[in-house]
This record gives C-alpha cells, sequence and structure tokens, in this order.
C-alpha cells in the first residue's frame, strides 16, 4: 500500500480510522441493503399474499431451535468481542480460544440449521413443490404412484428398455411367468396400476371428488397386502396454501444467512491456522471480521422474530 | 474553423426545431388527433410541456451558442479568461425559476392522472358495468363480453361472448374493460385513444375510455412478452351503442350456432391451453 | 482521536442483555397473544433493541466518530424506505388480485376472486392439515 | 515547468526506475497499479463498444430492412436462415446490446477506466487504498463478460436488459432462453460484484487517502462525481443484486417469487406460487434509475474539469455543482417508479414519483447552466476536447428535457416504451455519457501513455459522431411521436407504422456513419500511442494534482508528495500574472489574503 516516498508524508486527510476498519464499514452498509432488498420484500410478498402458512405443524418451523440458534450466535458474538479484547491486550492465547469457540459456535449454527432444513426437506418443504390446493395434492400423490409403478415395473421386468414397452409387455410377462409368486406379484401390479388410472382419470375430469375421498381411496389401495409392496414412497400430500411463497421466503432468507456464516467462519479460520503469536498481526483483521459477525448476528437477530415467531 | 464549429452547435437546435415544426407533414407527429377525452386532455399537456421545454430549450442553446462564439474569440482577442467563481444571485435564480415550472408542471398534471386511474374517479355507470375482459395471451387479445343484457362477471359464465383480437366498445360515452394476463406481462396500447395500460399477471386492472368518433384504432401491446410482441396486433371498434348491441346478438347467434349444445360451447372456446 | 483509550464497556452485561431479551422474546411467542399485530410489534421491538445493543456495544458504535452518522443514516434511512415505498404497491393491491389458491376466503381487494384457468381449485378442505 | 514549487526542481533526477522489476505479467496483467488497471478498464470497454455497437446495427438494419438478409453479418451469423434473422434473434440483439452497453461500457468505463486512472491521481494519493481488491474488481469483470457471452450463445437474455418477470423467471415463456437468461443473470451478478469492490474502494480513497491540504471543497468535481457514484452503487447495487438473486432462484430452483399462481405460459402447467411481478421491477428500478445516474455523474464530473482547463476559467459555483450532484443521488433513490407509470402501480405512488421525477430536473439544470457559465467570459479554442464537452452539454439538454415529457404521468401514459424514450436515453447515454468519455479520453490519454492523440483525427472523429449521432436518435423523437413502439422486430405488421420505413433507413444510414467513426477513435487510440506527440507533464495549463506528476505516472505516481493549497480550479487567477493557471500544488507565499485558507484542518 505505501510505498517509499521521496519526502515523509507529511498530515494526510481524512477519518482517523484504518483503511481496512471503513471499508468494512461501508461494505457492511452495502450488506444492510442487500438483506434490507430480502427482508423488504418478505414483509411485503407476505402483506399482500391473501395468506400465509401459520401452523407451526405445517411449516415446521420450530421456535424453540430458532430461539437456541439466536443464542448460540450471540454467544459467538460476545466471545468475539472477548477475543478481540484479549488481542488487543495482547493476550494471544486467550483471544485464540475464544475465536476457536466463536468458529465452534457458528459450526454449532449450522447444524441446527441443518436440522431444521432437514425436517423441511422430508416433508418436502421445498419452494416449488408444495401442492396449494386439494387438486394439486392429489395430482402430486398420483406422480408418487406413478414413480413408484414405474419403479416396481423396473424392478419385476429389467429386460425392457423404458416404462411404455413394460407396460405393453406386462400382460405377456404374466402369461410367462416362472412361478406363481411372480405371477401374483405382477398381477396385483396391473391391478394396482389399473386402479390408479381409474383414479387419476377421475381426479382430472374434476367431478367433484374430495381430498378426504381420495385419501380414503389410497388408503384403501395401502391397506391391500398385495399393493403393500410398491406403495414404497406413496403418501397423500396435503396442500399448504401459499406454502411456496412462504418456502421460498424462508429459504431464500436462511439460506442467504447461512452463506453469510460460512464465510465468517473462513474469515475466522484464517488467524486460527496460525501460531497464537502471530495474531499480533491480526488485530486489525480480527476487529474487522469481528465486525462483519456482528453483523451477521445482527441479521440473524431480525430473522428470528420475523421468520419464527409473527405466525399467522 | 471557429465559425464552423459554432454553427455545428447552432445547427443542433435550429434542425431540432424545424424537423418538429415539419414534422406533421411526413407522419412524424401523433397519429392523428387524439379520440377520447382524456386523449385530448393529454394532448394539450404534452402541447403545455412542449411550449416551456422549447422556450427553455431554445434559451439554453442561444445561451451555449452565445458563449462559446463569444469565448473562441477571446484568442484573436487576446486577454485573460474572466476570473469568476460563480455569481450567487444567478444561482439562485436558476434554480428557483425551474422550481416553480416543474412543480406547476407535475402539480397541474396530477388531475389527468387521477380521472384515468384512480377508482373514485371513474365514470360509475361504466365502471357498474364492464364492456368486456381482455385478456392478453402470448400473442394475441382474447375478449370476453357478457351475453346481451347481462353484466360482466369476474367469473367467466356459461353465456358469455368470445372474440379475438377484435374489441367492439359503444362510441361517445365513458367504457370500461378488465384487462388480465394468462400468461406473461403484456400491455393493451391503443395509439389513437393514448391509452395504454399494462397487464399484470396476478392482477386484473380496470381501463376506462371515452372513445369520441366511430371508427377503427389499432391496438398493440407495448410491453415486451417474447418473440411475438410486435404481432400482438388487434383493434378496437368504436360504434354507436346499437350496433354494438347488434354485434353482440350476431355474436352470440354464431357461438351457439356450433352445433355444441349451447351451455358448454363458450368454455371450449374459452380454454387457453389447447 | 476515536481509538483512543477508552473504556471498554462491559461486554458481559450486553451479553446478559441480549440473552434476556431473546428469553423475552421467545417469551411472548409462548404466551400466545390473541391480538398477532401486538406480539408482532412487540418482537420487532426487541430486536431493534438487541440491534442497538449489538451495534453500540459489540460493534463499538458508541465510541466512533462523527462519520458513523454520515454512513449510518442514509442506509437506515433507504433500508426503511424501501419496504415502506414498496408496500402500497405488493403489500396491498390497489386492483384486483387473482387468488385461484383461495376462492372461498377475500383477498385484498374487495372484488370477488377469480378463477383464472380449469385447475383452479374449487373444491376440497381449503383448510392445510399438518402432514401425518 | 512550475518554479513556484521549489519541491518539483529536484523531482526531476529522482525518476522512477528505483523500484525493483516487475515481470511483464506482474506489470500489465495482473497488476495491482490503478493506472494500469484503469488502462484494462478502458481498453476492454472500447472492445465492447464495438460490439455492442455491431448489436445495435443488426438491431438497425432489421428495423430498416425487415427481415432482409443483413449484409456480412448476417452470412456470419444467421447463414442457415439464408442471413435472415428470427425475431427471437432480433429479441436477443437488442437485449444484449443494451446489457453489453450499459453493464461492459458505461458502467465500467466511468467508474472502472476513469475512475481508477483519477482517482488517486486527482487526490494526490500512491494508489487505492487496497489494490488488490482494486485488481479483482477488474478480474471480475471477465466471468460477467464470459457470462453474457456464454448466455449469447444459449440464444441471448430474451427478455431486454430491464428482464421483466414473467416473462424472464417461467423458462416456458421464451423458449428459446433456457440457459441464456440464467446466463444472462450469472453475467449481472458478477458485473455487481465487480462494482460493488470498485466502489467501497474507492469510497475509502477518497476518504481516507487525500494528500495533506486537499480538503473536501478542495477536490476536482471528477472526484466528487465518482465519489457520489461509489456512494449511488454502494446503497443500490445490493438490491439488484439480491433481486437478482431471487430470478436466480425462481428459474431454476422453484422459488416463486415474481410469478404468481395460476399462469399458464405457453401450454405449460398452471404455475404454481403467489409471487408479484411487480416487485421485480420495484427491486429493479431502484438499483436502474440510480444506475442512470451512475452512468452520468462521472462524465458531468469529467466535464466540469475539462471545461473549465478548456475555457481557463474557474468551474462556475463550484459548490452548487457539488451540491447538485449530491442532490441528483439523493432524489435518485426516490424517483424508480417513473419507469413503472403505466405498470398499474399504485396511483398515489405514481403522483409521488412524478414530483420527485420532476424535481431532480432542477439539480440537473444547476448543472447546465453552470456548465454555460463556465463557458461565459472564458477563452476556448476548438481542439476535440472542447468540442466533446459541448456536444456534452448540448446532448445532454435534448436528452434531459425529453425526460421531462415523460415525467408527466399523463403523456407518459403515451410515450411509454415508444421510440420517445429510445431516443431520450440514447441522447443521456450516448450524446452526454459518450461524448464526456470520448473527450475524457482525448484530455488524460497524454497522462496515460505521454503522448497527445492525434488532434486531426480527433475532430474528424468527433464531427462524424455528432452528426451520426443526431441524424440516428432524433428521429427517433418523432418516431415515438408517431406512436412506434420499441422492442418490435416487425413494427410494419401495423398499418399505422407502414410509412416510417424511410425514416427507419434513414437512421440506420446514420447509425452506420455514427458506428464507423468509432474504428476512427480505436485508430487514434492505437496510432497516438506509438506516434502521438510527445508531451511533458502538463500539456493542457490544468490545475489537478494529476498534472503534478509525471506523464505517465510511474508506479507510486507522484515523485513529490504533492501538498495541496487551493481548489483545482484557480484558472486566470489574478495571482500569477505569466500563465493563466495555478495548479492546487503551488505555494505562493502568503501576501495576506490566503493564509486563512491554508490551515491544514483535519477534515472528515
Ligand atoms: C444517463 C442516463 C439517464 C439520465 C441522466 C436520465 C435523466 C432523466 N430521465 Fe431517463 N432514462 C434513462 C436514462 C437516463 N435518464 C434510461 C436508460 C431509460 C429507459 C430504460 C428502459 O426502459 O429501458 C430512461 C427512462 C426514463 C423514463 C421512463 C420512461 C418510460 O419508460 O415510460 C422517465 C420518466 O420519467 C425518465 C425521466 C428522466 C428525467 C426526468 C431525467 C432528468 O434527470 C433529466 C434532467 C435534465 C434536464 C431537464 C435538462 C436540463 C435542465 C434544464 C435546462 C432546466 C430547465 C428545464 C425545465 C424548466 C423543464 N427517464
Ligand atoms: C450506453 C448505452 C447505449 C449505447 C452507446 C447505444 C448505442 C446505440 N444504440 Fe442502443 N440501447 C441501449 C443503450 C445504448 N445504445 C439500451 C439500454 C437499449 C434498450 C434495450 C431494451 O429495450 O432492452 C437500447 C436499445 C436500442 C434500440 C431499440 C431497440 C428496440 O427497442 O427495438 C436501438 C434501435 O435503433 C438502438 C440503437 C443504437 C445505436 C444505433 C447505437 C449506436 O450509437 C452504436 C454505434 C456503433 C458503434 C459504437 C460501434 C460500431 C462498430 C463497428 C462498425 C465495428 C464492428 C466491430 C466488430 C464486429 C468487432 N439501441
Ligand atoms: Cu404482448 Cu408484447
Ligand atoms: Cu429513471
Amino acid at each position: 500500500m505505501s510505498h517509499a516516498q521521496p519526502q515523509a508524508p507529511a498530515v494526510r486527510m481524512g477519518l482517523a480510522i484504518p483503511n481496512s476498519k471503513l471499508c468494512m464499514w461501508l461494505f457492511l452498509g452495502t450488506e444492510i441493503m442487500f438483506f434490507t432488498a430480502f427482508i423488504g420484500s418478505y414483509i411485503v410478498l407476505r402483506m399482500g399474499s391473501p395468506g400465509w402458512p401459520g401452523d407451526p405443524a405445517v411449516t415446521h418451523i420450530n421456535v424453540l431451535l430458532g430461539g437456541t440458534n439466536t443464542f448460540v450466535l450471540i454467544v459467538s458474538s460476545y466471545f468475539v468481542v472477548v477475543a478481540h479484547e484479549a488481542v488487543t491486550e495482547k493476550n494471544y492465547e486467550r483471544a485464540r480460544l475464544f475465536l476457536t469457540a466463536t468458529f465452534a459456535l457458528a459450526c454449532l449454527f449450522l447444524v441446527i440449521k441443518g436440522f431444521e432444513y432437514g425436517g423441511k426437506i422430508s416433508h418436502d418443504i421445498l419452494p416449488g413443490r408444495i401442492p396449494e390446493t386439494s387438486q394439486q395434492a392429489m395430482e402430486k400423490t398420483l406422480g408418487q404412484f406413478d414413480v413408484a409403478t414405474s419403479n416396481a415395473l423396473g424392478d419385476l421386468m429389467p429386460d425392457e428398455e423404458h416404462d411404455g414397452l413394460r407396460i405393453a409387455g406386462l400382460p405377456t410377462a404374466i402369461a410367462d411367468a416362472e412361478s406363481p409368486e411372480e405371477k401374483a406379484e405382477l398381477e396385483s401390479l396391473q391391478a394396482l396400476m389399473a386402479e390408479i388410472l381409474a383414479l387419476k382419470t377421475e381426479v382430472r375430469a374434476e367431478t367433484g371428488l374430495t381430498l378426504d375421498d381420495f385419501e380414503e381411496r389410497v388408503d384403501a389401495m395401502a391397506a391391500k397386502e398385495s399393493y403393500a409392496g410398491f406403495m414404497g414412497h406413496v403418501h397423500v400430500s396435503h396442500p399448504i396454501k401459499y406454502g411456496n411463497l412462504f418456502a421460498s421466503t424462508y429459504f431464500l432468507m436462511t439460506g442467504f444467512h447461512a452463506i453469510h456464516v460460512l464465510v465468517g467462519m473462513l474469515l475466522f479460520a484464517i488467524p486460527l491456522c496460525k501460531p497464537a503469536a502471530q495474531l499480533a498481526e491480526y488485530t486489525d483483521y480480527i476487529e474487522n471480521s469481528g465486525l462483519y459477525w456482528h453483523f451477521v448476528d445482527l441479521v440473524w437477530i431480525f430473522l428470528f422474530p420475523l421468520l419464527y415467531i409473527v405466525q399467522f | 474553423m471557429r465559425v464552423f464549429w459554432c454553427l455545428v452547435f447552432l445547427a443542433v437546435p435550429i434542425l431540432a426545431v424545424l424537423s418538429c415544426i415539419y414534422a406533421e407533414d411526413y407522419g412524424l407527429w401523433f397519429p392523428g388527433e387524439a379520440e377520447t377525452l382524456l386523449g385530448k386532455q393529454i394532448d394539450d399537456l404534452f402541447y403545455m410541456i412542449n411550449i416551456i421545454v422549447t422556450v427553455t430549450f431554445i434559451g439554453s442553446n442561444a445561451g451555449l451558442c452565445y458563449v462559446i462564439w463569444r469565448a473562441s474569440g477571446k484568442q484573436e482577442e487576446g486577454g485573460k479568461a474572466w476570473f469568476c467563481h460563480g455569481v450567487h444571485s444567478l444561482e439562485v435564480i436558476w434554480s428557483i425559476v425551474p422550481a416553480c415550472i416543474l412543480m406547476f408542471i407535475s402539480l397541474y398534471q396530477l388531475d389527468v392522472w387521477m380521472q384515468f386511474r384512480v377508482r373514485t374517479n371513474y365514470p360509475t355507470e361504466a365502471a357498474a358495468k364492464p364492456v368486456a375482459e381482455v385478456t392478453a395471451r402470448q400473442f394475441e387479445w382474447r375478449i370476453r363480453y357478457p351475453a346481451p343484457g347481462k353484466d360482466l362477471q369476474l367469473q367467466p359464465q356459461p353465456d358469455d361472448l368470445y372474440t379475438v383480437n377484435d374489441l367492439h366498445v359503444p362510441v361517445n360515452q365513458p367504457v370500461m374493460i378488465q384487462l388480465r394476463t394468462i400468461d406473461v406481462q403484456h400491455s393493451f396500447f391503443v395509439p389513437d385513444l393514448r391509452v395504454k395500460q399494462d397487464a399484470i399477471p396476478g392482477q386484473v386492472i380496470p381501463i376506462w375510455f371515452n372513445v369520441l368518433h366511430n371508427g377503427e384504432y389499432d391496438l398493440t401491446c407495448a410491453e415486451l412478452c417474447g418473440w411475438g410482441h410486435y404481432k400482438m396486433r388487434g383493434r378496437v371498434v368504436a360504434e354507436p351503442v346499437e350496433d354494438f348491441q347488434a354485434y353482440l346478438v350476431k355474436l352470440q347467434a354464431e357461438q351457439s350456432y356450433d352445433g355444441v349444445a349451447n351451455e358448454d360451447s363458450p368454455e371450449l372456446a374459452q380454454s387457453g391451453e389447447e | 482521536m476515536a481509538d483512543g483509550h477508552h473504556h471498554h464497556p462491559n461486554y458481559f452485561m450486553v451479553f446478559i442483555a441480549l440473552c434476556v431479551c431473546t428469553a423475552l422474546s421467545v417469551g411472548a411467542d409462548l404466551l400466545s397473544l390473541d391480538n398477532k399485530l401486538v406480539l408482532a410489534a412487540i418482537v420487532m421491538a426487541i430486536a431493534s433493541a438487541k440491534a442497538l445493543f449489538v451495534m453500540m456495544y459489540f460493534m463499538h458504535l458508541k465510541f466512533e466518530g462523527k462519520w458513523k452518522f454520515i454512513l449510518l443514516a442514509p442506509t437506515v434511512i433507504l433500508a426503511i424506505g424501501l419496504p415502506l415505498a414498496l408496500l402500497p404497491d405488493v403489500g396491498v393491491h390497489y386492483y384486483t388480485v387473482d387468488v385461484p389458491q383461495d376462492p372461498a376466503t377475500g383477498s385484498a381487494a374487495e372484488t370477488d376472486e377469480h378463477v383464472a384457468d380449469g385447475h383452479g381449485d374449487s373444491h376440497g378442505s381449503s383448510q392445510p392439515k399438518s402432514h401425518e | 515547468m512550475s518554479t513556484l514549487n521549489p519541491a518539483l526542481e529536484h523531482a526531476h533526477d529522482h525518476g522512477h526506475g528505483d523500484h525493483h522489476e516487475l515481470t511483464f505479467v506482474q506489470k500489465y496483467i495482473f497488476s495491482t497499479d490503478h493506472k494500469i488497471i484503469g488502462i484494462q478498464f478502458l481498453i476492454t470497454t472500447l472492445l465492447m463498444l464495438l460490439v455492442g455497437g455491431a448489436l445495435a446495427l443488426g438491431v438497425r438494419w432489421q428495423l430498416a430492412f425487415p427481415w432482409q438478409s443483413m449484409p456480412i453479418l448476417g452470412q456470419f451469423f444467421y447463414g442457415a436462415q439464408g442471413g435472415q434473422i428470427a425475431p427471437e434473434t432480433y429479441t436477443m440483439l437488442f437485449t444484449m446490446h443494451a446489457t453489453v452497453m450499459i453493464f461492459l461500457v458505461i458502467i465500467p468505463v466511468l467508474a472502472g477506466a476513469f475512475g481508477n486512472f483519477l482517482i488517486p491521481l486527482m487526490i494526490g494519493a500512491d494508489d487505492m487504498a487496497f489494490p488488490t481488491l482494486n485488481m479483482l474488481s477488474y478480474w471480475f469483470m471477465w466471468p460477467a463478460i464470459f457470462f453474457f457471452f456464454l448466455s449469447f450463445v444459449f440464444g441471448g437474455g430474451q427478455a431486454g436488459w430491464t428482464s421483466y418477470p414473467v416473462l424472464s423467471a417461467v423458462v416456458e415463456a421464451a423458449p428459446g432462453s433456457g440457459h441464456a437468461q440464467t446466463c444472462w443473470l450469472m453475467g449481472v451478478t458478477f458485473v455487481g460484484v465487480s462494482s460493488m469492490m470498485g466502489s467501497v474502494n474507492y469510497m475509502t480513497t477518497i476518504i481516507n487517502m487525500r494528500a495533506p491540504g486537499m480538503t473536501l471543497f478542495r477536490m476536482p468535481l471528477t472526484i466528487w462525481a465518482m465519489f457520489i457514484t461509489a456512494i449511488l452503487q454502494a446503497f443500490a447495487l445490493p438490491v439488484l443484486t439480491a433481486a437478482g438473486f431471487m430470478l436466480l432462484t425462481d428459474r431454476t430452483l422453484g422459488t416463486t417469487f415474481f410469478v404468481p399462481s395460476g399462469l399458464v405460459i405457453n401450454n405449460s402447467d398452471p404455475t404454481v406460487g403467489g409471487g408479484q411481478p411487480l416487485l421485480w421491477q420495484h427491486l429493479f428500478w431502484f438499483y436502474s434509475h440510480p444506475a442512470v445516474y451512475i452512468m452520468l455523474l462521472p462524465a458531468m464530473g469529467m466535464t466540469s474539469d475539462m471545461l473549465a482547463c478548456m475555457s481557463r476559467k474557474p468551474i462556475f459555483g463550484y459548490k452548487p455543482m457539488v451540491l447538485s450532484m449530491a442532490t441528483i443521488a439523493g432524489l435518485g433513490f426516490i424517483v424508480w417508479g417513473h419507469h413503472m407509470f403505466t405498470s398499474g402501480m399504485n396511483p398515489a405512488l405514481g403522483m409521488t414519483f412524478m414530483i420527485s421525477t420532476m424535481m431532480i430536473a432542477l439539480p440537473s439544470a444547476v448543472k447546465v447552466f453552470n456548465w454555460i457559465g463556465t463557458i461565459w467570459g472564458g477563452r476556448i479554442t476548438f481542439n476535440t476536447v472542447t468540442l466533446n464537452c459541448v456536444a456534452f452539454v448540448s446532448m445532454f439538454l435534448i436528452g434531459g428535457l425529453s425526460g421531462i415529457y415523460m415525467a408527466a404521468v399523463p403523456v407518459d401514459i403515451y410515450f411509454h416504451d415508444t421510440y420517445m424514450i429510445v431516443a431520450h436515453f440514447h441522447y443521456v447515454l450516448f450524446g452526454a455519457t459518450l461524448f464526456g468519455v470520448f473527450g475524457a479520453i482525448q484530455f488524460w490519454y497524454p497522462k496515460m501513455f505521454g503522448r497527445l492523440m492525434s488532434e486531426k483525427l480527433g475532430k474528424i472523429h468527433f464531427f462524424l459522431t455528432f452528426l451520426g449521432f443526431n441524424g440516428a436518435f432524433f428521429p427517433m423523437h418523432l418516431l415515438g411521436m408517431a406512436g412506434f413502439p420499441r422492442r418490435y422486430a416487425d413494427p410494419y405488421v401495423h398499418p399505422y407504422l407502414e410509412h416510417l420505413v424511410p425514416v427507419n433507413q434513414f437512421i440506420t444510414i446514420s447509425a452506420i456513419v455514427m458506428g464507423s467513426a468509432q474504428i476512427l477513435l480505436l485508430f487514434n487510440f492505437c496510432y497516438s500511442y506509438f506516434c502521438g506527440e510527445k508531451i511533458g507533464r502538463n500539456p493542457w495549463g490544468g490545475n489537478g494534482l494529476e498534472w503534478f506528476a509525471p506523464s505517465p505516472p510511474g508506479h507510486g505516481n507522484f515523485d513529490v508528495l504533492p501538498v495541496v493549497y487551493r481548489g483545482p480550479y484557480e484558472y486566470s487567477s489574478p495571482l500569477v500574472t505569466d500563465r493563466d493557471y495555478l495548479m492546487q500544488t503551488d505555494y505562493l507565499p502568503p501576501p495576506d489574503s490566503e493564509s486563512k485558507d491554508e490551515t491544514d484542518e483535519q477534515k472528515t
């Protein structure tokens, strides 16, 4: 940055803070705007949406997990301050210790976040995949049926190339079956497929089949022992009205926040790789990455009530 | 060279003004008189702004050309430039005068805008009985009229009448249409009527206008909607109320003539996804 | 000048205050208030208080020079202004909105809803159900 | 040179060879020297100007000779279709034209090229605050360029540069645009990252690295403009980046921020979701309106400096100039809705936005009048720099005034998305900004390479460009009057536009003239590098610190740390009699009056 000058620099103009800190603050200003766009969009989209899924049982939003995560971040924020204080007091071992703790807490945060994501993913609460009307819910279940039968066909008739051929060849396969078990299996698959087709026709024709009727029918199919082997991943989806917008905003905001957490961990990892004695060179660095880390905490402080508590 | 360059810069305002004066002769002005009441007001506003802007334009260019002419002559006359950091009173004048003009322009406009867009200013009968629903779609305009004697419902009705790219409205009375789109954003633009309104996915937007003369007016799409954006050509036909009613009756007759059961056919014609 | 040796604030107290605030927000949620707007106001107020604590003490803003106002004033104004400006257009609707998911309940505009196409749902349970 | 500055006397024998040798790659490719980075930006953007211009000529060809085989390009690109372009291709042409021009030419040439080159030189710093970050900001341009070109290969963005959803969010809406639109968004993201790195760096540098004595109100207007631009960028750009991410996930991951439910697009299944397309428009213009000032303010600043120097006169009303730029920036944040007057926005918002938009003409007016005031009573010669600067003022006047018609909501109902808009923004973007840039190239070229650019070529280039420019874009106002919609591949399917073919042909011919003239610029640029007249530090008799450094400045810029004693516009000062300029570094022994100005106060 500074090069040998023929003259020693006289007084430079400017603020009495280091460039790096100034730059970090300016950067945080841009970050505020970045999250403003996300959070602002969330608020207005949510207000503009005629409804919002609020029931935690449906959305798998868990206030306690969110609260724990808030706590984790606050502790980590505190630890960063302590680490910075220690490094200014030239107590490098202590600084290192608290930095390590911060790093660990960041990991913990991500793990908890991972649990939450896992819960949503396992229920397919993912943007674009949530049925919002019973029609869509039934369609989705039918789609699962299609996958299940297609898999079953593939297992039973591995010789044919694709589903079309397999379906066409099903009667022949039944006729040629080598063992009675196989024959029975093929036959029950055939029966299942016929039933699904009937169900599908009924759903598509919009004859007024309600989701409850539909569920009954599916349950009845599931209850049949001969079908049990084919119904692996099928279960009746229920519509979550406005769930897609909910999932979109939820994943967007927490996702970008998580990316910021990862970046913060990277920032802390760098001095942590150095021996404690070298932390002296990192005084400003720790202060600045601390600022960044507080900002990450700040964002979460707002995300927590917005996403977890205000539910109606 | 000095004269040449000054003339080059002087040519800008002169040619600009001249070309605007003669533009009308070459079909480069509004495509005819505005054919709606609001359109007339819009034109009037345009001409008012035009006068203000032209005066500003000529004035500023005169100033610019004058100062470059004088300043480029200094070389020959010898002598130094005027050492002056600014004139405070001038600064004040040329901030306040434009401020007043601009404030005047913007406040003066509000009325027309409110008439066109603010719900409480919609003409009451027209708003109560929209003549048609126009649904934009890649790349055509689908029009749905209520059956003669009935009111337009937001929900399609079995006896609704459908056409494509051909909107008929009664002349000389305020009419309202409901604008929708079934896919991407489009914009309902009738140059002669000075009407333009985007059709936003997910919203139903009312537009009203009052066509003054019988005639056919081009309907175009003014918001990029895909490769066929340019060819969303339709027309708006303004005709006396009796003709309009007759048109609807004719449409109804045509539509029920299909041979299919009367009740169902409109739905077939309407479904946007075959 | 700003970096002169000022007293360190008692970080631990700040930390405790933050924890208490977090507990309060969770507590507010568990109260299950009837008026959700009150709840929203309470938790957002708590969040703002927390944010203020973090910024003032952890981020040292309390001890910085005047530049903090120059930097933060426009940011805060824009950050509040943007959602406010979006509100009249996106948060509420001036025109009728199509809500195919929900023909029964009203949307923001008073007018009736409108099913965009054959697939719009007009039957079935409109109450979301939990899975399993 | 200046006898008034004793420091400079022995500066010459220092030279700048006493730095350790850098390899070619370190010095010219991955250089962290702001001057090299600036020149890298400049050359890149000039090349991109050709690309963007070539795309524009494609657009023009189609409009003048619809569906006829394009001469050279047609065979090259669309040989398969007999040289004829498809409507999708037309859409792609103007989308990519605008993208290249805005994201790869105008923004980087102003902030990237001139911002980089001039900021440290003009404030008396040895380099940017963060040279490596600076280098990265250049190299992040390349992924952007890569993605834009990749997008091109996939068929190009097909939703205009404004990229309005649902057209841009749902793949079925523009079948050809599958990966292209995604790449386009990636490109925008990278441009954003690049500008963001630049802007925080510029702000830090300007705030913290000024030479002794360079108080805020002694900074040249260029620096003020760059500073304000950087602020605009820092606060507006993240919003676009965020919105871009939202659109990207809408396209790829199935989120539904901008896609309402129940749309049947191109026979697709009905969409699910509940998003709102208007949200994109708001977020996009929240960035892109400030962005048009990002594309203008630096040129305004540079023009102010050049005009003052060329008129040998102090800038007229320095503080009003600064204030008006700040006001433009401030108001620039609250006018974005004027792009959405017909979009079905809340009418109350429409009114608010109309008033704020009208008000933004006010600071612009102050600037225009102050430029005229600067020339007033000055002493100019019509060299290339002057010509380009006067053209800047004259063209900005036209472009700005046409903005007034559009700012009036009712009138904009008619003009929105017609060629009136196209005329408006080419007048401000090309007419103002690019003429400013052409002037700036001519003006600072000697500082970059130590040689003057050819005046003769420069004047011919200016004349042809000016002629072609006005010939091409002025008639567009009249097309707009006739209701000629923009973004039409073949407007003549509408009978009311049929008679406009000859006008379009005239425009196209003018555009070709203007395009060819740019080859002259490039030629001049290269030719003068080898054959231009060699000059010393201060060929124009300028006052700024950059003229205090050697031409070209060495590593670390200044052989003597400059100390600033006054503002940058003391041309024709009565305090010196032997010449008509008084550099910021010139020390005048105090008669008495000036001493109060010289306290090295700590200025924030
Ligand atoms: C450098 C870029 C630049 C600049 C500086 C401006 C400056 C202005 N612009 Fe422009 N604008 C664009 C680039 C720019 N614009 C672009 C790219 C688009 C289109 C985007 C797209 O859709 O693709 C656009 C579109 C656009 C629209 C949207 C039109 C539409 O799509 O319907 C509007 C509407 O209000 C507008 C208004 C203005 C105004 C009022 C100014 C003002 O700042 C101008 C102020 C200047 C003056 C007025 C001249 C000097 C003043 C005087 C001499 C004083 C006296 C004057 C009076 C008293 C009247 N612009
Ligand atoms: C800074 C920005 C900028 C610049 C400089 C230009 C420059 C030009 N633009 Fe630009 N234009 C835009 C920004 C810009 N444009 C934007 C934002 C849009 C809106 C897009 C949208 O709707 O989404 C637009 C749209 C637009 C349209 C409207 C398309 C439509 O709506 O249908 C037209 C039509 O004439 C046009 C023409 C031109 C022309 C003729 C030039 C000329 O000035 C170009 C002159 C030519 C050159 C400078 C280079 C010549 C080079 C050669 C001859 C050599 C060839 C070399 C190689 C092949 C390597 N532009
Ligand atoms: Cu429809 Cu453009
Ligand atoms: Cu704008």
